[in-house]
């Protein structure tokens, strides 16, 4: 319905005022508030982050470790009010090793995130912002990288360092940059073109300055939405790295390797590739949920009903 | 016009853009192409001109937001083109720009407060001031208040942030302003206000301007020099009333007559001088004189010679071939 | 044309050195990786040196790598005991039946949900799309796989959960599918049609959702242009109306197949473990748990070619739709 | 209603529901358009005259709606038209001129494509290649030199004014009764504009169709109209024949309006200004919409007033004239 109003809004050109971004947070809080959609999402979300943080420490059982005493007893049992996602093989509480997998999956995509956007924020502003021949070469790499499936350049980096958490990050790092520098140097691309960057030229504003006060700021928001999708899609391919048998190894409780480790037991052990797989899906569907929101937030057709306010 | 000093002398301007093709360059945008002319002290220069005719890229010439191809700059006997570090930086405090669109101008990001604060804080100018008191003042020279400090550009219409972008151009109290079409985006009723105020401000402050515009109208209303450009090159430059009284260039009489006057009893009954075609691309602009191929007046010879621009009367210049 | 296709070659000599790089420089020693490791013999490693030209400077390992790609030399798997490039070849033609009959279902499925959910704008039929089409790139393709597997082999008995099914009398291309439709072979197909369902509808339905968005969206934003604003205007009505929206909609769709393309692709490295499909996909995993690295990089270079060569035809094919593109 | 009357309008209104508030585009309108003449609708951005122009042939999208009026087009109101009928209609007898040329056309088509397309859809008998020839017919008609090459251009490969030329076409392409150009020259150059106001009004002489030009440029009306309507923040505040305006303007903002354009074939001291800006569509003032930029408010401002006629032809909305 947002979108509808606002479409028309537009064509009156009364009500015309262009801006690049959301730069009232409450409004866009008011925003998500009246999407129940998004406000699920952003639920989700926040959630998992929270879960990720004190995951492992209000887990009612050990997540970890194996309590031999009692394998034979209590292994692969299906769920049950004391085990509600029932036991895997070593007679573990799959509940709690779920719980403690949204630290892993947070873990990674925090890593991959913390390197991917800051290589891609620099390199996509240089080369946005000088062009030419720097411009030219950042980008020739870039597309290098981004002639291959994301997930098979990412098999193939992990696969070359060796199975494991660690050297899965890195893999899925190496592939994630590129996408970021394209979409920071197309945004810098349009702010660079913005009037108000000439009028800092123009009254001698420095270099420094006008990248980090003017551009920057300005072409981040887009990035928003992205960083929101992405940290689904690296917890969605880092668990598919697991589950090939690349990236997190026993006994860490990654959520795509335990489904790899259920299906030894399907189909008649379901209860144990079944919860880590809907763990997944839950926690990838709220970024995805959150993202998508805010994207129709950011969408200028939208953003411009929002900025509808005159001064007296 | 007693004033005669002149402030900005600009020689043989050139600017030419290369268009890319997929390995080679495919030909050059004559944006500017040597171009000439003088700005005197506290007086306004109008330059007008069709779109695509290079009269915005020169506006970024003259202030060395773009480096020119060729030719010189002097801003009051000194070569722009030769200024760096600290000379460059008292050149930017001495000149200010406004731009056609008050919509990108100002940065959504930042205050009106830390808008008009930038320039002042850029040029070490902090310390000199009461900062509130001074952007007050500055706010209050535009027809703003004090309340509209503390809020963001989208917040405001488009005649106000016009005014806010004028208040930023003047913080560092400028001797030259460059104005890109300051009025075009904005209503009839607020242009008045608009082009009233600029006029007052440059009373009061003492201001030398340079409107780059193609409303003929605003031309006649504001300026008192005008040049009038036509593919990247001036054909015609004097004062104002003279050039509207008397053109002497095809071009300019063409645009005379064919602006809409908003007099039925003028607009009916004057003589039309008609005009085929439209302004080709600068891209590949004709041979000879540029105007040739639509000119009513062509001679053969036009398209083999290129004119420049001769002082047919004292400070009235053309280029054609009619005057030569 | 040919100066668009030109322009891909520095792409793809990028690519090779991407692949030369990861396969030569990032292992501390190659050599005694694909000897066996820690515990392999010097002499071994020695020979491994000789065989793969490691003993050479770098730049001359990655002419003669380059070289070896262009002349068909793709190395040998150690895995399988044959030449990567032969591997390739028998296990390609599973991938692309797979890709291709998802990549069909996807347009089949994506294209009418995406028209549906932009005329039904904002109702709750939109609604029910889009978050379909959320939860599509949301879930975990293997999981997904094997939901399906629960579903139509252990529960219903409906489909077959693994393998490819068999080939028809007679094999022209190695898609099983095609070929049986050449030969007339009904009775392999229907065999055929019935292992591909479930693969092909897991990979195809991580990708559904993304086509129906991207056909809603440009669908409502080709609907409020000003063009058809004015096609309105000059009364137009019916197909003489919609072929406006249907033409200039199709830009973005065919923009987004070729990325489509690619993470089918992807998704079939994932999918073929599951469904134990024979195509690249599965020879690749089989290759990162025996460490055979010449079948990774092979595979990997091999995918990331038809990825090349799929974007190249995207652009071709934008080209011809949209007259103000150049080739 | 008039002999000579083309299309009636009478109270129009055109509302638009947003979140923010209603926003009373169009709010009661009525006016006629005469055989035959061309009549100017004038105003500035967001006064509504776009919007009243589209909803002569409810060519209205939500969230905006008519919310009451009649369009009396040869007898039939055209708001209470099936939307089939209209469909004829639309193209057919009445057309539109829109103001950016650059974005009406379809990219993807053939400039004659779009001539072509719009004879065929009101005359479905005709063959393609006949209606091609009178594609290209129509094209020479609009003065585009190399018609048959031309035709065959796609939209990117043409001018600003070349473009606009093929808009005209497609108007004028059923021979229309009435021609409504939304700024129809406003996108293009000064010289150029000229060239296609000469255009529209020859073809109007031509064909002795209506044309109903909404403009926000004084020149333009000064130059061109036979009537002038000016509308102010959703209502219309003067009516009159264009000299009786110039000469004689009544209403305070048509008076503001006229003294703030500059003319340059005369030199004026100062440039009158309307003081503050137009009014936030959603809220308000209420009374007369102009009253607080108003020069000569009077306590009965506070009222809405009526359009009145104040003299032959001549109609204001405005106290300073209550009889």
């Amino acid at each position: 319905m947002l979108k509808k109003f606002n479409r028309v809004l537009l064509k009156s050109n009364a009500l015309r005022s262009v801006g690049s971004i959301i730069y009232d947070w409450r409004l866009a809080f008011e925003v998500i508030k009246r999407s129940p959609l998004t406000m699920t999402g952003l639920i989700i979300v926040v959630g998992f982050i929270v879960l990720g943080a004190i995951g492992p420490y209000i887990a009612p059982y050990n997540p970890i470790e194996i309590d031999f005493s009692s394998i034979a007893l209590k292994r692969l049992q299906p769920p049950s009010l004391q085990h509600p996602f029932g036991t895997d093989e070593y007679g573990r509480d799959l509940f709690s090793r779920v719980l403690a997998g949204a630290r892993v999956s947070l873990m990674v995509s925090m890593a991959v995130m913390s390197i991917a956007i800051p290589v891609g924020l620099v390199l996509g502003l240089v080369a946005g912002y000088y062009g030419g021949v720097i411009d030219e070469i950042i980008m020739r790499v870039t597309d290098v990288f981004l002639s291959f499936p994301g997930l098979v350049l990412a098999i193939a980096f992990s696969a070359t360092l060796g199975a494991g958490l660690f050297s899965a990050m890195l893999a899925l790092s190496i592939v994630w940059w590129p996408s970021y520098v394209r979409v920071v140097r197309a945004q810098v691309l349009v702010v660079r073109e913005q009037l108000f960057i000439e009028a800092a030229k123009a009254m001698g504003v420095s270099t420094r300055r006008i990248l980090f006060k003017h551009i920057l700021p300005n072409s981040i928001t887009p990035l928003l939405v992205l960083v929101t999708l992405d940290f689904g899609s690296v917890i969605l391919a880092s668990s598919a790295l697991s589950f090939i048998g690349l990236g997190a190894q026993p006994p860490t409780p990654e959520w795509g390797r335990l489904v790899a480790d259920g299906r030894k037991w399907f189909p008649d052990k379901w209860w144990y590739s079944f919860f880590p797989g809907l763990a997944i899906l839950i926690t990838v569907l709220g970024f995805n949920i959150l993202g998508d929101g805010l994207r129709d937030i950011l969408d200028p057709r939208f953003r411009r009903r929002l900025e509808f306010r005159e001064v007296k | 016009m007693s004033a005669t000093k002149v402030v900005l002398k600009v020689k043989n301007l050139r600017k030419w853009f290369p268009v890319k093709g997929v390995f080679f360059t495919k030909g050059f945008v004559k944006a500017v192409d040597g171009v000439s002319f003088e700005a005197y002290e506290e007086t306004t220069l109008a330059i007008v001109g069709e779109s695509g005719c290079g009269k915005t890229t020169l506006a970024r010439l003259i202030l060395r937001l773009i480096e020119p191809d060729e030719g010189s700059i002097i801003y009051n006997g000194v070569d722009v083109m030769k200024l760096s570090g600290k000379k460059l930086m008292e050149f930017r405090r001495k000149t200010g720009i406004v731009f056609q669109d008050p919509y990108s101008s100002l940065n959504p990001r930042m205050t009106i407060y830390e808008i008009l604060k930038e320039p002042l804080e850029t040029h070490g100018m902090l310390k000199e001031i009461d900062i509130n008191e001074y952007l007050v003042k500055l706010l209050e020279k535009v027809g703003l208040q004090k309340e509209h400090l503390y809020r963001y550009p989208h917040e405001f219409s488009g005649g106000q942030r016009q005014r806010i972008a004028i208040a930023r151009a003047l913080a560092l109290s400028p001797e030259l302003v460059v104005l890109d079409e300051p009025t075009s985006s904005l209503d009839v009723s607020v242009q008045a206000q608009m082009l009233n105020m600029l006029r007052d401000i440059q009373a009061a402050d003492k201001l030398t301007y340079i409107f780059i515009t193609h409303d003929l109208g605003i031309v006649r209303y504001l300026a008192h020099y005008v040049a009038v450009m036509y593919l990247g090159k001036i054909v015609e430059y004097g004062p104002v009333e003279e050039v509207f009284e008397k053109p002497l260039h095809p071009y300019t009489k063409v645009l005379l007559s064919a602006v809409p006057i908003p007099d039925p009893s003028i607009a009916r009954s004057r003589a039309r001088i008609k005009v085929i075609g439209e302004p080709p691309s600068p891209l590949n602009p004709p041979l000879g004189c540029r105007f040739h191929p639509r000119c009513p007046y062509a001679l053969s010879d036009c398209s083999r010679r290129e004119m420049s621009l001769v002082e047919v009367e004292k400070r009235h210049l053309v280029s054609c071939i009619l005057y030569s | 044309m040919i100066r668009r296709a030109l322009t891909f070659i520095p792409t793809i000599v990028g690519v090779l050195i991407l692949t030369f790089v990861i396969s030569h420089v990032i292992p501390a020693d190659p050599a005694r990786l694909w000897a066996g490791g820690v515990k392999a013999r010097p002499e071994i490693i020695e020979l491994m040196r000789e065989k793969y030209h490691l003993n050479l400077p770098i730049h001359e390992q990655l002419v003669l790598y380059i070289r070896d790609v262009f002349t068909g030399n793709w190395r040998e798997s150690p895995m399988t005991k044959r030449p990567v490039l032969v591997d390739l070849a028998e296990y390609f033609p599973a991938t692309a039946e797979l890709a291709i009959v998802a990549g069909l279902i996807q347009i089949a499925l994506g294209i009418p949900l995406g028209l549906l959910a932009a005329l039904k704008r904002d109702t709750p039929v939109d609604h029910l799309i889009r978050v379909l089409a959320l939860i599509g790139v949301s879930a975990p393709a293997f999981w997904l796989a094997i939901a399906l597997q629960w579903i139509f082999y252990y529960s219903l008995g409906l489909l077959p959960a693994t393998s490819r099914g068999i080939p028809p009398s007679q094999t022209y291309t190695g898609l099983y599918i095609f070929d049986s439709l050449l030969t007339g072979d009904w009775n392999a197909l229907v065999i055929n049609l019935r292992h591909i369902a479930l693969p092909s509808l897991t990979l195809a339905f991580t990708g559904l959702g993304i086509i129906a968005r991207v056909v809603r969206n440009t669908t409502l934003d080709v609907l409020s242009s000003e063009f058809m604003d004015f096609a309105e205007a000059r009364g137009l009505s019916g197909a003489k109306f919609y072929r406006h929206v249907v033409k200039n909609s199709s830009i973005p769709i065919v923009t987004i197949a070729g990325l489509e393309f690619g993470m089918l692709l992807s998704g079939a490295i994932v999918i073929e473990t599951v469904f134990s499909w024979p195509g690249i996909g599965l020879y690749a995993v089989n290759a990162i748990n025996s460490l055979d690295y010449p079948a990774i990089m092979g595979s990997t270079l091999l995918i990331s070619l038809i990825f090349i060569a799929v974007n190249f035809i995207v652009d071709i094919a934008y080209a011809i739709i949209d007259p103000r593109v150049r080739l | 209603m008039y002999l000579n009357t083309l299309l009636e309008v009478r109270d129009l209104r055109v509302y638009f529901y947003t979140y923010a508030g209603v926003v009373r585009a169009v709010d009661g309108v009525s006016f006629s358009v005469r055989k035959g003449e061309i009549l100017c609708i004038v105003g500035e951005t967001g006064c509504g005259k776009s919007v009243m122009s589209r909803a002569l042939t409810r060519m209205v999208k939500p969230p905006g709606r008519i919310v009451s009026g009649e369009v009396l087009f040869d007898g039939i109101d055209l708001l209470k038209l099936p939307e089939k009928e209209l469909k004829k209609i639309r193209g057919r007898e009445i057309s539109y001129v829109y103001q950016d040329p650059g974005s009406v056309l379809d990219p993807l088509y053939t400039a004659g494509f779009h001539v072509a397309e719009t004879v065929l859809t009101h005359n479905s008998s005709m063959k393609f290649n006949e209606v091609w020839g009178k594609a290209i017919r129509i094209f020479r008609e609009v003065l585009i030199p190399d018609p048959e090459a031309k035709a065959k251009s796609y939209p990117h490969e043409l001018s600003g004014g070349m473009k606009q030329r093929v808009v005209i076409a497609t108007a004028i392409a059923n021979t229309p009764k009435l021609i409504i150009a939304d700024e129809p020259t406003t996108a293009l150059d000064v010289t150029v504009q000229a060239q296609v106001m000469e255009l529209i009004r020859s073809l109007k002489n031509k064909y002795n169709s209506s044309v109903m030009l909404i403009t926000h440029n004084l020149g333009v009306v000064a130059e061109v109209c036979d009537r002038v309507i000016v509308m102010y923040a959703g209502k219309i505040v003067e009516v009159a024949l264009v000299e009786e305006l110039f000469t004689n303007p009544l209403h305070p903002y048509t008076q503001g309006l006229l003294e703030a354009v500059p003319n340059p074939l005369r030199k004026v001291e100062r440039l009158r200004s309307i003081h503050g800006s137009v009014p936030n569509m959603i809220d308000l003032p209420e009374g007369c919409r102009f009253n607080p930029r108003c020069p000569h408010k009077l306590q009965l401002c506070n009222k809405e007033p009526e359009l009145v006629e104040y003299s032959k032809d001549h109609l204001v909305s405005c106290w300073l004239y209550k009889r």
